[in-house]
């Protein structure tokens, strides 16, 4: 490696950065981060990209097998559903439901999740030790029963399964952001810069946070794939998102009454949710060894 | 705790043995003496006089409990059940069964008859929804649907209890539909001991919980859910049933029953998918049984609500559907497009076209007219379940769903469990309804009066809530009218009326499918009614 | 230890009676009223809701009505399903023991399979067989459980028929309903057809339990594996090979008890996760359990039903999380008192 | 004349708790006083534990006192404002890496100071860094480095530099210079030295190092188990200690380490 890029390196050593050079490292990495990032350009393009409308149904071609099966036709890539709908525009459409809601929920629980970590993390005493014991125990509770609960008293819609999934997503950030505060803020350098006279808020956005900026990105890809899953979970029991909006926990439950004769309609929903919440998971998983590499060097 | 790991070991094995028992057709006794039923949803109790759904009649009605007489469908002719006899007299005002003598109620742990049938347990059966007085009318919610909406229940004046084994029921008129009616399944006999000694304990609701009856088969036990056991009754006053033990397994998922049968986990299903039939046909140990099943799918508006209580709003929505793809998508065409309420197998049906033809600029127009040129926004609520009428209504609601986007109506799709959506919907709170009905018996009236009635709309089994004085005088006029001619008529008249005012859109007439293993024979599918396992049993020399 | 234990067992106390307090409120929250939410009692002009009234307090402030809840809590009295009207006090016992069979089995295979798949891949570490295990340990990890679950059934069940479909048991066989799990049903009941009986639950059970036990068991592959890692780099290790301690030994006597503790610590959390996803499984299994009677329950709207669905799951999901906190505590006495080297 | 520095009985308690029982007091300084005179130097000496750094810390503001006042020319410091006294008390950490915010460069870290305490625009403040960073002997390329780009005793001196950079009237030390080898450690002591004989600072520095304090001290004072055994000039102590361990600590390095393995509290 030449020696600028070193030098480069070393002048911008941000955690960001530091991820995204231990991430560029790591084949299986680069590939998941390659395939999430194929997933999300496609999701954004759907409407553009796919043949068909989500909805449109050719009664003529009504369970359609995929184009590489004797009796597929090109048109319909991926094959048709019982409604004639084409498949492939309904995965795309999907990831709508399936990739971007969850997205929006993650973020939406990532920003208050942080700023009532970040403010139980700087307030001390009886008041965070409280939230402590009251977050092991919601978080000891899985996601999807909590979120079963809250879709009981909402009622399955897919606003309530954003209230839900965003309310269920918020106490891991907390519990995670309030834990890094609460460890940073006793720090030297937060002495030190207390000492300065900079103010709580700058303390706080400046001073702190980033050095939690990597604890962060973990939590967000960690509660980006729970919530793509409990999002697919719930639709697939009926609860979530309802028919015929193409989200893929809701195809899948929807394909089981064909799976016996046309097993396509079921393995290319449940195809796309893996691929999506793998590269996630492996995204987080080098996100995470990234980290603790720090840790263990510092 | 240390089970475990032995378990895990023998597990692997064990379904290796188990594959390899199958060709030894060496069955245990429970197994080769016993019938797995798959049925498609919970019963709402166990007594088929409280509701009109077809679960629970399967579940039932022909299992647990006799009627007095029963119809056979092939001979086109009542025939004898628990009355050996009966009689017409007055003008067909008052009508004399003879009981049949010794025949014995189930034997459980919940209750030991004293005597055999008689007189009192008809009484104790009948005043049970016609007496209000009585005191069992209430338990169980005291709504009778079906014998409010068939109108049996302001039909009979009384029921007269005349010696042990003699019973009079005086009418009010005379009604050419009322054998057809007692012959249903909803007129069970259950037993006036067991009544009595419920109100003595004080549990008066246990009698449609842990029924007792005089069918072939004994309740055992009802895990919600999961399974309803019966066994076999052993003072059966018919030929014994073949098998020992029935068992409902309760699998509402239509592929999971399939392929349960497939497996052989399932005996006997109903209501297979109707795009699956033509592959299970080609199995050599599946045989699919169908019936002709006179039933109707339609779309029933909520007329209370607006924008519903417009005919024209409801004629536009009529045209708006595709009612054709309906029937190559959703019944595989293995139904009849619906011309109108009666099937083509009733003698009063008429050729005439009446139904809506698919125009959606028709639609598009007729909503103008009516002042909605936006469309509006409304609900169909999807049944959770198959029926004999609609095989998959949440796949059916999708398609109309795509319809009447194109006629700028925006539709939600509603479902909930099925019991709980039964009961939403006596509540009224559906804009729209896409379910259907399965005829009770023979007679054209039972096609009008317990869909659309005002009586019906009361017991809360109309989905429409249409009320409609006109209709309703038209339905006296043809049911006492005795000219056959005349009568159908009449009928053709009350057609044309209904699908002008169009509370509801026609759909379908279905055949009713029912798939089982090869080595099952005997179960009965009559036309007008459950299924009957009486005579359903497993051949142990065929191949499996 | 002692006091440790009572500290753990007064929070976990704390959190139950916190989780009341929510179980109390969702009475509240539902759509409906209130009493029916907690009895099942829908007729408010029968003589039942009176006495409802009466017993719950609810004719008194909101701390009345709570006094009166835990009161019938704690008695066993937890109302009348809405659906069914019966008991479901007397319904959960049953599908208790449905899902605890279901769910320790799970828990056993993931341990019995994921324990030493960790170890061996940890030795034979960056080693070709090392990278299958984790590349297949992260994939299944990413697969949605009701997927998987519905994939193994058209492999397993539909073509090649090793496995039926769902259920418990053929239920043909009659086996006396009685702690719901299956297998101890059928050694306490008489009938003469136990062994076969045995066979066919077993058939019935394996798959679940294999769906089930994948997750937890490829993270604790994982952790397993990072644990051993942590280990091997130790100075103790080190040392005990210097004093030319055999390997064998040196694996059994000092690396897997060490490398156990962060597995221990997690068993909690993979509980949680098997708790998530028993959930689905039940439902897609129909298994007769908590998680298939608790999202029935929710379809139909049964408040009195949910309420004890998600009462019981999370009270035995908090319990699982103490005891195994407290093995954790007793195992390695480090995580009470200060850390001090072993050996 | 006031004097500058006058501490009137501060002391620190914490509160060891154990569950849910009310916690046990633990008594890290008793009640304390003493004052300092502009340009002084004031060492304080003790074993580990003893409570030196907490005193420290305290007049630094970094730690709040149970109890007592600190008065600063005569005018009492509020232990929440850190603006009012950061003008005139500035402190150097123990651990210069572990003080210094490893996201930030040098440059940013320093101009915190003069962002929040001054109302320069960017442009003096970066002058006024770069001024600063050459008083410490580093570079002005050292602006953009981070932290761990620096060797240690580069560290120390960012860490001088911060302490300065406001131009204030006391510096506290908390055992600045241990993790320093002893040449780099003389460098840093002479430039504190020369910054104070230019700038007129107050210096107040805990140490173990009896050569250091001999070398630098005008004042010492002696802490044990949280109490202060012993106050005096260094000439007076040196000559006339008045307890053993006063003597002991002042002896030699060796001796120091020696007790600095017997102590037990920690």
């Amino acid at each position: 490696m030449p020696n600028t890029s070193i030098y480069y390196q070393h002048r911008e050593p941000s955690p960001l950065r530091q991820l995204w050079l231990h991430i560029t490292a790591n084949p299986f990495a680069m590939v998941a981060f390659y395939i999430f990032a194929g997933i999300m350009v496609l999701m954004v393009l759907s409407p553009l990209v796919s043949p068909f409308s989500s909805e449109t149904q050719f009664s003529d071609h009504v369970l359609q097998p995929p184009a590489w099966h004797a009796e597929g036709q090109i048109r319909f890539l991926f094959g048709t559903d019982d409604l004639g709908r084409d498949l492939l525009s309904r995965v795309l459409h999907g990831s709508v439901y399936s990739l971007g809601y969850p997205l929006l929920a993650t973020l939406l629980a990532a920003v208050i999740g942080i700023s009532i970590g970040a403010w139980a993390g700087m307030s001390q005493g009886v008041q965070s030790s409280t939230l402590n014991h009251l977050l092991d125990v919601l978080l000891s509770i899985p996601s999807l029963l909590l979120a079963l609960v809250i879709i009981a008293i909402l009622g399955p819609a897919l606003h309530n399964v954003m209230i839900a999934i965003t309310l269920v997503l918020i106490p891991q950030f907390i519990h995670s952001v309030h834990n890094a505060f609460y460890e940073e803020r006793n720090k030297e350098y937060v002495v030190a810069s207390k000492l300065n006279g900079c103010t709580r808020w700058y303390l706080l956005t400046r001073v702190i946070f980033p050095n939690i900026t990597s604890v962060v990105v973990m939590q967000i890809t960690f509660a980006l794939s729970t919530a793509i899953l409990d999002i697919a979970a719930l639709g697939f029991l009926g609860l979530g998102v309802q028919a015929p909006a193409p989200e893929w926990g809701t195809m899948l439950a929807r394909s089981l009454d064909q799976v016996y004769l046309s097993p396509w309609t079921m393995v290319l929903p449940g195809l796309a949710l893996f691929l999506t919440v793998l590269s996630i998971n492996v995204l987080g998983d080098s996100v995470r060894a990234a980290i603790q590499e720090r840790i263990r060097n510092s | 705790m240390f089970l475990k790991p032995v378990c895990l070991l023998t597990a692997v094995t064990s379904v290796l043995i188990l594959s390899a028992c199958n060709d030894n057709n060496q069955l245990p006794a429970p197994l080769s003496e016993g019938l797995v039923y798959c049925s498609e949803g919970n019963p709402e109790s166990f007594n088929p006089q409280l509701g009109t759904s077809g679960t629970t009649v399967d579940a039932t009605s022909a299992q647990l409990y006799d009627r007095l007489i029963d119809y056979d469908a092939e001979q086109q002719q009542f025939i004898p059940a628990l009355a050996t006899q009966w009689q017409a007299f007055d003008q067909g005002t008052r009508y004399r069964f003879k009981l049949r003598q010794q025949v014995a109620f189930h034997q459980t742990a919940w209750f030991q008859p004293s005597r055999p049938f008689n007189a009192d347990d008809v009484l104790f059966s009948f005043n049970r929804w016609l007496n209000e007085q009585h005191p069992y009318h209430d338990v169980g919610g005291g709504r009778y649907p079906f014998f409010r909406s068939s109108g049996l229940m302001r039909l009979i004046k009384r029921v007269e209890r005349v010696d042990d084994h003699t019973v009079d029921f005086w009418l009010n008129q005379a009604d050419s539909s009322f054998l057809a009616n007692l012959a249903t399944d909803f007129n069970v006999i259950l037993a006036a001991e067991y009544g009595a000694q419920l109100l003595a304990q004080g549990t008066p609701s246990d009698i449609d919980r842990l029924p007792i009856g005089t069918g072939p088969f004994v309740f055992d036990e009802f895990r919600k859910d999961f399974v309803i056991r019966y066994r076999n009754h052993p003072d059966y006053w018919r030929s014994q049933p073949h098998i020992t033990q029935l068992v409902y397994v309760i699998t509402p998922n239509a592929n999971k029953r399939m392929l349960k049968l497939l497996t052989g986990e399932c005996d006997v299903i109903p209501y297979p998918l109707i795009d699956e039939l033509a592959q299970l046909d080609t199995q050599a140990e599946i045989e699919v049984a169908s019936a002709v099943n006179p039933s109707l799918s339609f779309w029933a508006f909520n007329t209370k609500r607006p924008p519903f209580d417009n005919p024209l709003v409801r004629q536009a929505l009529a045209h708006a559907i595709n009612r054709p793809a309906i029937i190559q998508n959703i019944y595989g065409g293995k139904a009849r497009l619906a011309s109108g309420m009666l099937p083509e197998t009733s003698w009063a049906y008429s050729a005439e076209p009446q139904a809506y033809p698919y125009d959606p600029a028709k639609a598009i127009e007729l909503l103008q007219q009516a002042g909605y040129p936006n469309g509006f926004s409304m609900n169909i609520w999807a049944m959770p379940v198959q029926r004999a009428y609609n095989p998959n209504a949440q796949r059916m609601s999708e398609l109309m769903q795509a319809d009447l986007a194109r006629i700028g109506v925006q539709a939600d799709i509603i479902s909930y469990e099925w019991n709980t959506f039964r009961q939403r919907l006596a509540r009224g709170e559906h804009d729209s309804v896409l379910i259907g009905w399965v005829a009770d018996n023979a007679d054209p009236d039972n096609f009008f009066r317990p869909i659309l009635s005002c009586a019906a709309t009361r017991s809360g089994n109309n989905r429409t809530q249409w009320c409609d004085p006109e209709f309703d005088q038209l339905l006296v006029e043809a049911i006492t009218e005795t000219e056959p001619q005349q009568r159908k008529q009449l009928y053709q008249q009350i057609e044309n009326y209904v699908m002008q005012q169009a509370p509801l859109v026609p759909i379908a007439n279905s055949l009713r499918f029912q798939a089982h293993r090869a080595d099952i024979q005997g179960v009965e599918l009559p036309p007008y009614g459950g299924l009957s396992f009486r005579k359903a049993r497993r051949l142990t020399d065929a191949p499996l | 230890m002692l006091r440790y234990s009572l500290r753990r067992l007064i929070l976990f106390i704390i959190t139950l009676w916190l989780l009341s307090l929510f179980v109390f409120a969702l009475n509240y929250w539902f759509p409906g009223d209130p009493l029916t939410n907690m009895t099942g009692i829908r007729d408010q002009s029968s003589y039942a809701y009176q006495q409802a009234v009466d017993a719950r307090g609810f004719d008194s402030g909101i701390l009345q009505q709570y006094v009166g809840f835990i009161d019938h809590l704690l008695a066993g009295q937890w109302g009348n399903s809405l659906a069914s009207q019966t008991d479901v006090f007397a319904q959960l016992q049953p599908l208790f023991g449905a899902t605890l069979e279901l769910g320790l089995l799970a828990m056993a295979l993931a341990l019995l399979l994921g324990l030493p798949l960790g170890i061996y891949a940890a030795l034979q570490q960056r080693g070709p067989l090392d990278r299958v295990i984790m590349g297949l340990s992260l994939s299944t990890y990413s697969i949605p459980v009701f997927w998987l679950a519905q994939l193994f059934i058209l492999l397993f069940a539909v073509k090649l028929g090793w496995s039926p479909i769902s259920g418990q048991i053929n239920p043909l066989y009659n086996i006396e309903l009685q702690s719901g799990s299956i297998l101890w049903d059928i050694w306490r009941s008489d009938m003469p057809y136990r062994p076969a009986a045995f066979i066919d639950a077993l058939a019935h059970l394996w798959l679940p339990v294999l769906v089930l036990s994948l997750m937890p068991m490829t993270m604790l592959i994982r952790i397993m594996r990072n644990a051993m890692l942590d280990v091997l780099q130790q100075n103790y290790i080190k040392a005990a090979r210097a004093r030319g301690l055999a390997d064998s030994r040196i694996l059994f006597r000092h690396i897997i008890p060490n490398a156990l503790q962060p597995v221990v610590r997690q068993l909690g959390l993979q509980f949680s996760v098997l708790m998530t996803n028993i959930i689905i499984t039940e439902v897609i299994f129909n298994w007769p359990g908590l998680g298939s009677w608790l999202v029935k329950s929710i379809y139909e709207r049964d408040y009195p039903v949910m309420q004890a669905g998600i009462l019981v799951l999370a009270s035995l999901i908090l319990l699982v999380n103490v005891l195994v906190e407290l093995l954790h505590a007793w195992r390695y006495p480090q995580v009470r008192k200060e850390q001090h080297a072993e050996h | 004349m006031t004097k500058l520095l006058e501490v009137h009985a501060i002391c620190k308690y914490y509160q060891q708790k154990q569950g849910w029982l009310p916690g046990r007091r633990i008594c890290a300084l008793e009640p304390i006083s003493f004052s300092l005179n502009k340009g002084e130097t004031l060492a304080i000496m003790g074993e580990t534990g003893s409570g030196k750094s907490t005193i420290a810390k305290l007049i630094a503001g970094a730690d709040v006192p149970s109890n007592g006042e600190i008065w600063l020319h005569g005018k009492r410091l509020d232990p929440h404002n850190y603006r009012q006294r950061c003008r005139d008390i500035r402190m150097i950490f123990q651990d210069s890496m572990r003080s210094l915010n490893p996201q930030l460069t040098i440059g940013k870290q320093l101009s915190e100071a003069l962002k929040f305490n001054t109302n320069w625009n960017l442009a003096q403040q970066t002058e006024h860094v770069l001024q600063t960073l050459s008083k410490v002997g580093l570079l002005p390329d050292h602006y953009h480095f981070y932290p761990h780009m620096l060797s240690t005793g580069q560290q120390q001196r960012v860490c001088i530099a911060r302490a300065i950079i406001l131009e204030p009237q006391i510096i506290v030390a908390d055992e600045a210079f241990v993790a320093l080898d002893p040449s780099i450690r003389a460098q840093i002591i002479n430039l504190i030295l020369d910054l104070q004989e230019d700038m007129g600072i107050s210096f107040i520095f805990v140490s173990h190092s009896p050569e250091i304090v001999k070398h630098v001290a005008d004042k010492i004072l002696i802490m044990h188990r949280g109490k202060m055994i012993e106050f005096g000039t260094t000439e007076a102590l040196i000559h006339n200690p008045q307890h053993q361990l006063t003597r002991m600590l002042l002896q030699s390095e060796l001796l120091n380490k020696a007790l600095k393995h017997t102590t037990t509290q920690e």
